[in-house]
């Protein structure tokens, strides 16, 4: 074997080193610009603790968020219901969440909530199927949302304008709910549980 | 003082890049040449940008003609890129290695083919973002999802079978490693030839069968005899009739234009033997159809013939594709006199290729032009000019790709052999 | 659902209401019928016959919702005589999705078109012998505020995707929910089709077939019931009336039918 | 290790290789693509709680309901325009136009927003608030008023027994103008027939309990009264297995009507009501009639020095002539004449013609007669008697409404015609108007008479439109004040034509899609307030909401009337019927309307050229008698106008009022509207054949009025020699979606006066067609 060939081997094998760098650099470059390239946070107009509101209200999540008669979903309470509480010229508390919050009052403007569980426009859900039929409990899905003391960043993908909590947490997206909310985890519990998969089921 | 300009000569010589022992024509010729391909592709550029940017009703497509001259041209030039497996089939696998002199010519054009369709397909659909649907969230059932998987695969079939002709070239294959990698994917060329076979005879197949499965499209629905839909054995027994003919017609054009001799006619001669008898078979079983579809299946679906002809589409369609396309040129090719005549089998092959090319037109015009609800208006249609710039794309593309590879790669064995003098 | 084509006045209430239900666009041209999008259109059909022997009548074809041939999958068909052997629904457009884009609920019996998914290939387009299937050639150019007036239940599509008469799914979502909540069923007046409340005659019968309950499964055992293109075998679950022979002729094709009927029937033709 | 080309080549596809084994590009590919599912330019509607409001269409006078989202951001929508349900003659079915008016309503491009003037001086248009919008109306009446010339203030109105033009009239009466009118209204034909044979003006058919009915005409499968009544009582004669009802259809189209009926008389243009006389004589002659009922009329046999009805009718109309000159076989009408009287409940129906016109007195009382034959006057499935509708007049409004004038020209100006008004307004005789107020019914569209209406805008020195939308009279006015679409305010409509029952609608402000509109009644309400002394004392109301109130006190509860929004008479009113005519019977010799008119000549002479001058052809004779009239086109034809013009009728076009909506013209069929919005034209093949026209050629098609371009349709249905355009196309406004679709059928229609009852007709036009 020439000094020639055996150089040549040689090169060659670093060369595969090379390509291995190349890769392993690259990935890890994939995955930490990942999250940061899609997604952005944006903060609540205000702030708001759902642990505290539990406390207060007698019937749990369904306080605020229930079923109404026709069987559809009263999602995020209109302001109006808040006010059922909380009074115009009373404020509950000193806190400038308060004071933001009597703005709106005032105004009698919405308040912009950012909702992290809002599904895409062509997904029709139905909680009444899912509590009232399937029983299941708000936190299967939801997590410990009713548990939290104030409402985290809401993050949301720059290109389609989703809630990161749809996709998931992690750079893969392998988790299920209450981490994910993608169709394929509405079909697995479909299919697991024997309940209809055809697309109307699920999509208007 | 030396100007920018004086080394460009240097640069432009590229004749260090080209195959062994052949001349070509000076770089400034091939230049000129090459804005015809470049042409069509700006053409094609325009109306891409038109499509993806408006949507597709740039076109004259509409919900009567859900397909139009895209689907057409994607359909003949996939029945006549067949060529590339059926020659490679019966190189590799049926050991015809007669044909060996041709195999590269047949693969490149069926890789032109193959790609220029796909990206045409890519435009065809209204959410070209969403393409990949038909893969993830395939539909096992769909004829079309298996034409969208054997023609990708397929494609890439063809680049590897493609490939160490690329690598042959003189200078890349001074390169160590490729030059292991064209030996070693010479070796081993049988598998894909033979994977090549499977996909195109079955996405040959679907093809067929995506309008055969058209049970409720009169014009398409084939059955009876036993199997349904016919249309799926019909596709590919005409492709691999005219895939022959239209790499040999291509390889004969290439001859008149270079002036050069590519392959010895008898390397023809066979091909158009092969095209031949293929041809007689299908036109045999294309009749048998024709004639059933008419006496049996027709009448069962209370139509008659006269229902499937309304002008433009008209008799004539179906006298020239099954007489004067069918019939004719296929006897012509069994001839010995027609085959040995340089011109004549040309001509015949030719018919043999426009006699598919207008099988695949009245399968997607012809079939959604005809109202089927007896109330029904009915329409004809004409592509608009973006349509035609986008099917462009493939002579464009095709066109470039051709003279590229024939400038610059080994693609005819023969041809240093044959101009030696 | 079965249509009473003597009641049908061609009024076009069914379309429109249908229309506004569904978030249907208005585009520039809407004279452009092979482009223009009506998930239920009203044929208008004649005799054929000269004055003063002519006479007009009306048929509003919603999508067929067709069980189908019953072929099971095209990859079992190649070798089976025809598209008839197997018991599984198979309308002409379901299986020739790629992108698995439309189904067929067996359980309702519906034939779904999901716009999000679908990736624009018209292939179920050129396999829908009724022309119930619709391409979106535009952009829908809603005018400034009239958005205001669209409904939450059912979601506006964008250009290059296939829609189509869903039977008014949402109506059925809904009437389930109503159903779930109150602890009870759907009943057969809890879920109507937008195009059946709205019709001016009553033309329109909405139910479900095999239901002996419903008012349609005894209307679809009448002589004068039939439905179009039933040759083909595509098992359609829109069902038509008429006393009037001629237009029950107009449904299908007959080897034997005189030409210029069919001729003057596509409205003088071209 | 080199570092060379090679070695980086390689270090660069690794990277690219592990950043495809990372989601990053996985992941956008997935991104982008929900990205084309969520494009940012396909509306998301906002979701929210459901609720049902209630309201009646003035346009249909049909019940409907809309559905409403309650969204917590968007606050609340229409979605919907549905039928209701609970009402009874609607039963939840809802027309084109009412199920597709939240496009209109909802479109910002094509409503206006506030008042805007027209400066004189540069033409330009300029928003104004609304207490100067007023000034400026209620500055002009008071400045004429003040001249002393009121009658120089003209109003256009839609629907005289609406509130709003209740208050138009009181408004006008107390500025001292007699000049209102309003939109044409077969409902004002059919009360002057009733009155000149009944003594009653409220009549109706009642076609749901008909076993037979005959129809002079009228569309009725396409648009006759509350459409959707009509239709429910059409249905309920096609029951399984065998129809319980037969329709009989006397016209010269094969229309829906004509097509869904049991029998098609196809007859020749205007020769409808010759053949109802025609069916009269027969049914004398073969003594058939019903002799008691006969027995009990006025006017049946010779009395003194009147003409009985029976020996005019088998004197001027004997079957075998009035079957020839009508075009029909003597053996189909005879057969319909004796089915007819051999029925147990048959009902011969009139109405408005094709164009939606008020059809031709004479008529109207050929088919009274024909009924009071067949005896079925009040009898179930008969022609009834509507029981009162409980409404309390309006101040002085009540005097010019009750009982309608007739308005013949020759009757001086004091009238309900906009048309005759218009053209004497246009000449100036016996004055020319100096303020044209319009308010609603976009007269400058519906004319009837288009081309009439815009001349006597552009000569009008002031012009006031009152409406929703920048519609056709909206761009020709001087002031333009934005009025509530019927969605948005307050209003009413009653019993629409020939209902059985009286019935009685509200519309109220359900939604608000344009902030600043007002209701076109308060708009007067305003200004009359504003004008003072007499305007002010006659109108008294804080607002339509008030004068509805008061109006329909007798209705119960307003607020549980507004919750449902609409009142239907219980029960027909079967039973005998209080003749209320001079005699107390049933008069076949109108003796109301000799005394009327010879009380006004004073003698017999003058009374004869009185009848003559109204354009009766008949003579003093016929006068009083249900005769048939030639139409007025037959004596245009001939003048290098070989055919005649008539209209198509339909549910998805309309008939003046709002306009056609955005879907309405999106389900037109290519027979009316086709090729890039090009108007269609039926014609017969012969006809067409005989002037070189083939299927799709583009013709003019001219009248005396004025041009249609339009595609020629064969189609056999259409009666040789005439040419059927459809109506209620042609818009010049309302957007993108509905302007330059087709041609607007009333600017080739001629209008002209219908003999004695003096209302505008524009059924027949002769034509030219010629190819373009």
């Amino acid at each position: 074997m020439s000094s020639h060939q055996q150089g040549k081997k040689q090169r060659s094998r670093a060369d595969w080193i090379l390509l291995f760098v190349g890769l392993v650099v690259g990935s890890a470059f994939g995955f930490w610009l990942t999250p940061t390239i899609l997604y952005a946070e944006k903060a609540q107009p205000l702030q708001f603790n759902h642990k505290l509101h539990l406390e207060q209200v007698s019937d749990g999540c369904q306080s605020c968020h229930f079923l109404r008669e026709d069987g559809s979903f009263n999602g995020i309470p209109s302001i109006q219901s808040c006010q059922e509480c909380h009074e115009a010229d009373s404020p509950m508390g000193e806190g400038a969440n308060e004071a933001a919050f009597l703005k709106y009052v005032e105004a009698n403007q919405p308040i912009p909530w950012l909702v992290y569980a809002r599904q895409p426009d062509c997904v029709f859900f139905s909680h009444a199927a899912h509590t009232a039929n399937a029983g299941f409990e708000c936190a299967q899905c939801h997590g410990d949302h009713g548990e939290t003391t104030k409402l985290r960043p809401y993050e949301y993908n720059r290109i389609t304008g989703y809630s990161r909590d749809i996709w998931g947490k992690g750079p893969i997206g392998l988790s299920g709910p209450p981490h994910r909310m993608k169709m394929d985890d509405c079909a697995k519990c479909h299919s697991e549980n024997g309940v209809n998969r055809a697309c109307f089921v699920c999509h208007k | 003082m030396r100007r920018w300009f004086d080394d460009l000569p240097k640069y432009a010589d590229d004749s260090s890049w080209h195959p062994k022992g052949v001349k070509r024509c000076r770089p400034e010729i091939f230049l000129l040449w090459l804005g015809l391909p470049l042409t069509l592709l700006a053409y094609f550029t325009v109306g891409a940008v038109l499509c993806l940017a408006l949507g597709l009703n740039q076109t004259n497509m509409n919900d009567y003609f859900a397909f139009g001259v895209w689907i057409v041209v994607d359909l003949a030039v996939i029945a006549l890129g067949a060529g590339a497996f059926f020659t490679s089939f019966l190189n590799y696998i049926v050991g015809k290695t007669e044909l060996k002199p041709i195999v590269n010519a047949a693969v490149l054009i069926g890789f032109i083919c193959y790609v220029g369709a796909i990206l045409m397909l890519g435009i065809d659909i209204g959410q070209p973002i969403r393409g990949w649907f038909g893969f993830w969230h395939a539909n096992v059932h769909s004829m079309l999802t298996e034409v969208m998987f054997c023609i990708t695969t397929y494609a890439i079939v063809l680049t590897i079978e493609l490939l160490p002709t690329v690598l042959d070239n003189k200078r890349i294959s001074r390169v160590p490693e490729f030059g292991t990698m064209s030996h070693n994917l010479h070796t081993i060329m049988i598998v894909f030839a033979a994977a090549g076979t499977f996909l195109s005879f079955f996405h040959q197949g679907s093809l067929g069968g995506m309008f055969g499965v058209l049970y409720a499209r009169p014009f398409a629905a084939r059955g009876g005899l036993g199997i349904w839909p016919w249309t799926f054995f019909l596709f590919i027994w005409s492709a691999i009739a005219a895939g022959p003919s239209f790499t040999t017609m291509i390889v004969m054009i290439t001859e008149k234009v270079s002036g050069r001799k590519l392959t010895t006619h008898n390397v023809k001669m066979l091909m158009g033997k092969i095209s031949g008898y293929l041809l007689v078979s299908y036109m045999l079983v294309k009749s048998a159809d024709t004639a059933w579809w008419v006496w049996v299946k027709l009448p069962s679906m209370g139509l008659t013939m006269d229902d499937m002809y309304h002008n433009p589409y008209g008799y004539w369609l179906m006298w020239f594709e099954l007489g004067l396309f069918g019939w004719l040129p296929a006897l012509m090719l069994l001839q010995e006199k027609v085959r040995e005549s340089y011109g004549w089998l040309f001509l015949a092959m030719l018919m043999t290729c426009t006699g598919v090319a207008l099988n695949r037109f009245i399968f997607t015009i012809q079939s959604l032009a005809l109202p089927v609800l007896p109330f029904e208006k009915f329409y004809s249609y004409l592509p608009s000019w973006q349509e035609w710039g986008i099917a462009s794309l493939v002579l464009g593309f095709g066109l470039l790709v051709y003279m590229l590879a024939y400038r610059y790669l080994p693609v005819f064995p023969q041809e240093p052999e044959l101009n030696d003098k | 659902m079965v249509i009473d084509l003597d009641k049908c006045t061609g009024c076009g209430a069914c379309s429109v209401a249908c229309m506004s239900e569904n978030n249907v666009g208005v585009l520039h041209d809407e004279t452009d019928k092979i482009r223009s999008i009506t998930w239920l259109r009203v044929y208008q059909i004649d005799n054929g016959k000269s004055f003063p022997d002519t006479e007009v009548a009306f048929i509003p074809r919603p999508c067929m919702h067709c069980q189908g041939g019953k072929a099971g999958t095209p990859g079992q068909a190649f070798f089976q005589e025809d598209p008839l052997l197997d018991s599984e629904a198979h309308p002409p457009c379901v299986s020739v999705c790629p992108a698995t884009a439309t189904d067929y609920d067996e359980e309702t019996g519906i034939v779904s078109q999901i716009p999000t998914r679908c990736i624009g290939c018209r292939y179920c387009v050129a396999a829908c012998p009724y022309h119930a299937r619709y391409f979106n050639w535009y952009d829908v150019p809603w005018p400034k505020g009239t958005p205001r007036a669209l409904s939450p239940f059912v979601s506006p599509r964008m250009r290059g995707v296939v829609e189509k008469c869903t039977f008014c799914y949402q109506r059925y979502q809904r009437a389930r929910n109503k159903a779930l909540v109150d602890g009870s069923e759907v009943g057969e007046m809890d879920y109507q089709t937008a195009c059946t409340e709205a019709c001016p005659s009553g033309a329109i019968t909405f139910g479900q077939l095999q239901n002996p309950e419903h008012k349609v499964h005894k209307l679809i055992s009448s002589e004068h019931t039939f439905r179009l293109l039933e040759k083909l075998h595509t098992d359609p679950k829109v069902y038509y009336m008429s006393k009037r022979e001629w237009v029950r002729k107009m449904a299908d094709n007959y080897v034997t039918r005189h030409k210029k009927l069919a001729q003057a029937a596509a409205g003088g033709g071209h | 290790m080199q570092w060379d080309r090679r070695a980086f080549i390689k270090l660069a596809v690794g990277g690219v290789l592990g950043v495809h084994a990372s989601p990053l590009v996985w992941k956008l590919m997935d991104d982008s693509t929900i990205w084309t599912q969520n494009w940012s330019w396909v509306p998301v509607p906002e979701d929210g709680e459901v609720a049902f409001a209630n309201t009646v269409s003035p346009q249909t006078g049909n019940a409907v309901q809309t559905r409403l989202v309650l969204g917590r951001v968007d606050g609340t929508r229409a979605i919907r325009v549905e039928g209701n349900p609970d009402h009874p003659l609607g039963k939840g079915g809802v027309v084109p136009e009412d199920s597709s008016a939240l496009q209109l309503l909802y479109n910002d491009d094509i409503r206006v927003k506030t008042p805007l003037m027209r400066d004189k001086a540069t033409g330009r248009i300029v928003p104004l608030s609304w207490p100067e919008a007023l000034d400026l109306l209620s500055g002009n009446l008071a400045e004429l008023v003040k001249k002393g010339k009121p009658e120089g203030i003209m109003a256009l109105g839609h629907d005289p027994d609406s509130t709003t033009s209740q208050l138009l009239m009181s408004l006008m009466a107390a500025l001292g103008s007699p000049n209102v009118a309003f939109t044409p209204d077969a409902r004002e034909t059919l009360a002057l027939a009733g009155l000149a044979t009944m003594g009653q003006t409220d009549l109706g058919f009642d076609l749901a309990n008909a076993d037979f009915v005959v129809s002079f005409g009228t569309p009725l499968l396409e648009n006759f009264g509350n459409p959707v009544a009509t239709r429910k009582a059409f249905a309920s004669w096609r029951a399984y297995p065998k129809n319980s009802g037969y329709l009989a259809q006397i016209e010269p189209r094969a229309s829906v009507t004509a097509s869904q009926a049991d029998l098609w008389l196809a007859c020749n243009p205007g020769t409808e009501g010759a053949l109802a006389m025609a069916m009269c004589a027969i049914m004398i002659q073969e003594g058939l009639y019903d002799q008691q009922a006969v027995g009990a009329a006025f006017g049946f046999e010779d009395e003194g020095d009147f003409p009985g009805f029976k020996s005019y009718v088998l004197k001027n109309y004997p079957r075998e002539q009035v079957a020839a000159m009508a075009g029909v076989p003597l053996s189909k009408l005879l057969k319909l004449t004796l089915d007819f009287a051999k029925a147990k409940r048959a009902v011969a129906v009139c109405g408005p013609g094709p164009s939606g016109g008020p059809g031709r007195m004479y008529d109207f009382m050929a088919v009274l007669a024909l009924n009071a034959l067949k005896g079925n006057i009040g009898k179930p499935g008969g022609v009834l008697v509507q029981g009162e509708l409980p409404l309390k007049p309006l101040g002085e409004a009540s005097l010019a409404t009750k009982v309608p004038p007739l308005v013949n020209p020759a009757l001086g100006l004091d009238q309900n015609n906009p048309h005759a008004m218009a053209e004497a307004a246009l000449t100036g005789k016996p004055y020319g108007i100096n303020t044209l107020l319009l308010v609603g019914g976009n007269f400058m569209y519906n004319g009837p008479s288009a081309g009439t209406m815009q001349k006597l805008a552009r000569q009008t020195p002031f012009v006031v439109a009152i409406t929703p939308f920048l519609d056709e009279s909206a761009a020709v006015a001087d002031l333009v004040l934005p009025s509530t679409h019927w969605l948005e305010g307050w209003g009413d409509s009653v019993s629409p034509f020939g209902s059985p029952v009286a019935s009685y609608g509200l519309h109220l402000p359900l939604i608000k899609a344009v902030p600043e509109a007002k209701d076109a009644g308060e708009i007067l309400l305003s200004v009359a307030a504003r004008l003072g002394g007499k305007p002010a004392k006659a109108l008294p109301y804080k607002n339509v909401e008030e004068a509805l109130a008061v109006r329909s006190e007798a209705l119960g509860d307003f607020e549980k009337l507004a919750e449902q929004s609409y009142w239907v008479q219980e029960k027909p009113n079967y039973g005998a019927i209080q003749f209320n005519t001079p005699s107390g019977k049933f008069e076949f010799f109108s003796l109301g309307l000799f005394k009327l008119l010879s009380g006004r000549a004073g003698n017999p002479t003058a009374l004869a050229q009185m009848v003559a001058g109204m354009g009766v052809s008949g003579g003093l004779e016929a006068a009083f008698l249900p005769h048939w009239e030639p139409p007025a086109a037959a004596d245009d034809l001939g003048t290098g106008m070989p055919l005649l013009l008539q209209a198509v009728p339909s549910l998805r076009t309309t008939w003046g009022g709002d306009a056609i909506t955005p879907y309405m013209v999106k389900v037109l069929p290519d027979t009316m509207l086709a090729d890039k919005d090009k108007l269609v034209v039926e014609m017969n093949p012969a006809t067409a054949h005989e002037l070189h026209l083939y299927e799709g050629d583009m013709v003019r098609v001219d009248s005396t009025a004025g041009s249609l371009i339009a595609k020629v349709h064969l189609f056999e249905g259409a009666s040789p020699g005439m040419v059927f355009a459809p109506v209620g196309l042609g818009h010049q406004a309302f957007g993108f979606q509905v302007a330059d679709k087709g041609m607007n059928f009333n600017n080739a229609a001629k209008v002209t006066s219908d003999p004695m009852s003096g209302l505008p007709i524009w059924e027949l036009t002769a034509v030219s067609v010629e190819k373009v």
